[in-house]
């Protein structure tokens, strides 16, 4: 197998791809970890509150890490990532852009976008770029509880009426049309390089179905019948910011996240 | 429904009652047994429905005393 | 409150009462008493309110936090109080006490937590202040409990809450620390918090010891120290830390007698909007009680915060 | 001069803010090389969003540079292998048992 040790020995083409797949997923692991931290209150037990506030902490954690990775092999500054760069230059699922408006909500983000990203790590388990492989074990076994919680409550709430079931399947179908749109079209060049390169071991497409599937099984065994099929369009479609149009995260979001309000208190 | 949680920190030692957790299924449980006990790393930890607890002692009871 | 001489006056108080000093423990409600069980639930109702309640205002300051570090640090502090008060409210549904109630079902004021965490935390200096002064204030208070109570449940679940609240307290230390040495508009910054957080803490301990004739919590040993001793705990821990900074606070140690004093009318009244106490304003206990009773001003947003809407499940939020 | 040695064993010195027994007991050191007067230390944490992480390495960097002979400490955090609780020392089990953790 291909070992590369360190960004500088990944090639130019290779470099960019992976810098702007790792970005995106720390982008979203950032906004993940926001609304996390947001619905640790609020939640219908205080159990969900615990577990969510722990997931913010996993996440956020992901992202100090990855912003390691981009800064010791790709140049990046991790403060700028945070702090000064425009916020459309960032590449979170749209989903995540303003605060979520429900529980189930929050159901579907730990279901369909925390679940994407794990599936995106985990086609990376085996990764020619040893710097990612090396954490990438240590990032889905804190995920697994993820998992299990976005399961549980997508049961919990289809079990419990029209109503619940009917909100549940609107913001899980919305997650995913976001999620498509974020692992790109089909054959999309960087990741096929990446696929190529044995940087990933599977296409984003070839993700996506499995997300699809993992998610039909699911709402078949609790009897929610969920419009899977994409009708995304991808012209104009940019693999910095992997959307198409010129969306981008709320402002007051970034604020909060990066400290704007406690500008007196980074030092160095 | 209430679970009680047991675990232990190391093999060679018995299970323990750490605490309970209330959960809508076993799935969820899992998850707030996970979060809510995580002072150790701990090498085995399990959930049991309170309900599934049968008292064998003559002052056994549920919820476990002592945790 | 029920005075030693009413329960004493009960055969089957007096009985437990006596076991108790002499070392037993409890275990199960049936070695409980109506005394016993009423104290010790109203014990864990402050308890668990009060770390509860630390969860929303360390939020609301946790999420503009200056770096991802920092934010992680809050956040996982926010993790363990939300996990102590579950172990409190866990401990009372094993009383008979509905969890959910306490959590979802209590109006805003009902709620016994400290004065103190129905303030504002309106800067990262207030908030290192917090877990400074008011988790070292939980840390005296609960390893109190810990070393001496008579409820063996109790005694076991503190170990895990101990462990955690040390953290805290060295996350906030340091912090004071690095402020401090920092200078400028930090260093001024977590003075002002100093300022108005140092006095909180000291009410928060409650009734001086010669105002306060007895304590159910005492004679049934569910704490150990009274509330001067405690005061002076918390005092040798945060006056020495606030001296070697340079950060000033109104208390010193007086060798003469041998215990910390503090240095203005005690209790005296304070300016929740201008976060100001008004030293030359001294009141009496009656009118803290009266204050505390009206609560702060974050304590309806914290509670709607935890509660988020009564049906649960889909509403938005309102906080 | 300084030796891998008396690095290890000033570690020994520094303490996880939870748990209080030392980061070498507690197997959350990895390596430990030295080149002249620069050490360089390999260590994880328990987990990756592990609150104390840069508490400890400003533990860590505080106590080895007091070191004599040394001008440079370089901290890499890894986490390959992921920590488990296997890695905690035999003497690090004594210390958590009697200090009552989870026994």
């Amino acid at each position: 197998m291909v070992e590369i040790a360190s960004g500088e020995s990944l090639n130019a083409a290779c470099r960019a791809a992976l810098k702007n797949l790792l970005s995106a997923i720390a982008d979203t692991k950032l906004l993940l970890g926001y609304h996390y931290g947001e619905w640790t209150f609020g939640t219908p037990v205080l159990e969900a509150s615990i577990a969510n506030c722990s997931l913010s902490q996993t996440e956020l954690g992901h992202v100090r890490l990855l912003h390691g990775i981009l800064k010791s092999h790709f140049d990046e500054d991790p403060e700028r990532l945070l702090e000064s760069r425009p916020p459309r230059e960032m590449a979170g699922v749209e989903f995540l852009d303003r605060e979520l408006p429900d529980w189930a909500a929050v159901v579907a983000a730990t279901l369909v976008v925390d679940g994407a990203l794990t599936l995106a790590l985990h086609s990376m388990r085996e990764s020619a770029f040893l710097p990612v492989r090396n954490v990438v074990d240590k990032m889905l076994e804190e995920e697994r509880y993820h998992a299990h919680h976005g399961r549980g409550w997508f049961r919990a709430l289809a079990g419990r009426g029209e109503a619940p079931r009917s909100t549940l399947k609107e913001r899980v179908e919305a997650a995913l049309r976001s999620v498509e749109i974020w692992w790109g079209p089909e054959g999309e060049p960087e990741d096929a390089l990446l696929v190529s390169e044995g940087i990933k071991s599977r296409s984003n497409s070839e993700l996506a179905s499995q997300l699809r599937r993992d998610l039909a099984e699911l709402a078949a065994a609790c009897g929610v019948e969920l419009e899977l099929e994409g009708t995304a369009q991808f012209d104009g479609w940019d693999p910095r910011t992997r959307r198409r149009g010129d969306s981008s995260v709320n402002e007051e979001i970034l604020y909060h996240m990066r400290g704007s309000k406690n500008q007196i208190f980074k030092l160095t | 429904m209430i679970y009680e949680v047991f675990a232990r920190k190391d093999h060679h030692q018995e299970l323990k009652h750490v605490g309970s957790v209330d959960a809508a299924d076993d799935e969820l449980a899992k998850v707030y047994a996970w979060a809510l006990y995580d002072e150790e790393s701990w090498v085995e930890m399990c959930v049991v429905p309170r309900s599934a607890i049968i008292p064998v002692t003559e002052h056994g009871r549920v919820p476990v005393w002592g945790n | 409150m029920t005075a030693v001489k009413d329960l004493t006056a009960d055969q089957a108080e007096r009985a437990l009462i006596e076991k108790i000093q002499a070392g037993f423990t409890v275990e199960s409600e049936e070695d409980m008493t109506p005394g016993y069980k009423k104290a010790l639930l109203t014990q864990l109702t402050v308890q668990g309110d009060t770390e509860l309640m630390s969860g929303p205002a360390y939020y609301l300051a946790a999420r503009d936090a200056p770096t991802i570090n920092s934010r992680i640090a809050v956040i996982a502090i926010v993790h363990d109080e939300l996990g102590h008060a579950n172990i409190a409210y866990r401990l009372m549904e094993d009383l008979g006490v509905d969890k959910r109630w306490l959590i979802y079902g209590r109006e805003p004021h009902e709620f016994k937590h400290p004065y103190g965490f129905d303030q504002p935390l309106e800067n990262w200096a207030e908030m290192v202040v917090a877990n400074g002064f008011f988790d070292r204030a939980g840390i005296c208070l609960l390893s109190d409990v810990h070393e001496n109570t008579s409820y063996g449940p109790l005694r076991r679940a503190l170990v895990k809450v101990d462990r955690e609240e040390i953290l805290h307290l060295r996350h906030g230390e340091s912090w004071m620390r690095r402020l401090a040495k920092a200078g400028g508009e930090a260093r001024e910054a977590l003075q002002r918090a100093v300022d108005w957080m140092f006095p909180m803490t000291l009410e928060w301990f409650g009734l001086p010891d010669h105002l306060k004739r007895h304590s159910d919590q005492l004679v049934y040993r569910l704490k150990g120290k009274t509330n001067d001793q405690l005061r002076q705990t918390w005092m040798a821990a945060t006056v020495p830390l606030c001296e070697s900074i340079g950060i000033k606070v109104p208390a010193h140690y007086d060798a003469a007698k041998g215990e910390y004093v503090i240095d203005y009318p005690f209790p005296c009244q304070y300016d929740p909007e201008a976060k100001r106490w008004l030293f030359d304003e001294p009141i009496t206990w009656d009118q803290v009680f009266e204050r505390w009773k009206a609560r702060g001003p974050m304590n309806q947003r914290y509670v709607e915060m935890i509660q988020g809407k009564a049906d649960g499940l889909f509403g938005g939020r309102r906080w | 001069m300084v030796t891998a040695e008396s690095v290890w064993e000033v570690l020994e010195q520094v303490c996880d803010p939870e748990y209080p027994v030392n980061i070498v007991d507690l197997g959350m050191v990895y390596g430990i090389e030295v080149e002249g007067s620069a050490v360089r230390v390999r260590m994880t944490f328990t987990s990756i969003g592990c609150p104390a992480m840069e508490m400890l390495i400003q533990d860590v960097k505080g106590a080895i540079s007091a070191l004599p002979g040394v001008s440079e400490v370089r901290v890499d955090v890894v986490w390959t292998p992921p920590w488990t609780k296997e890695r905690i020392t035999e003497r690090g089990r004594k210390l958590l048992a009697a200090c009552g953790v989870a026994s």
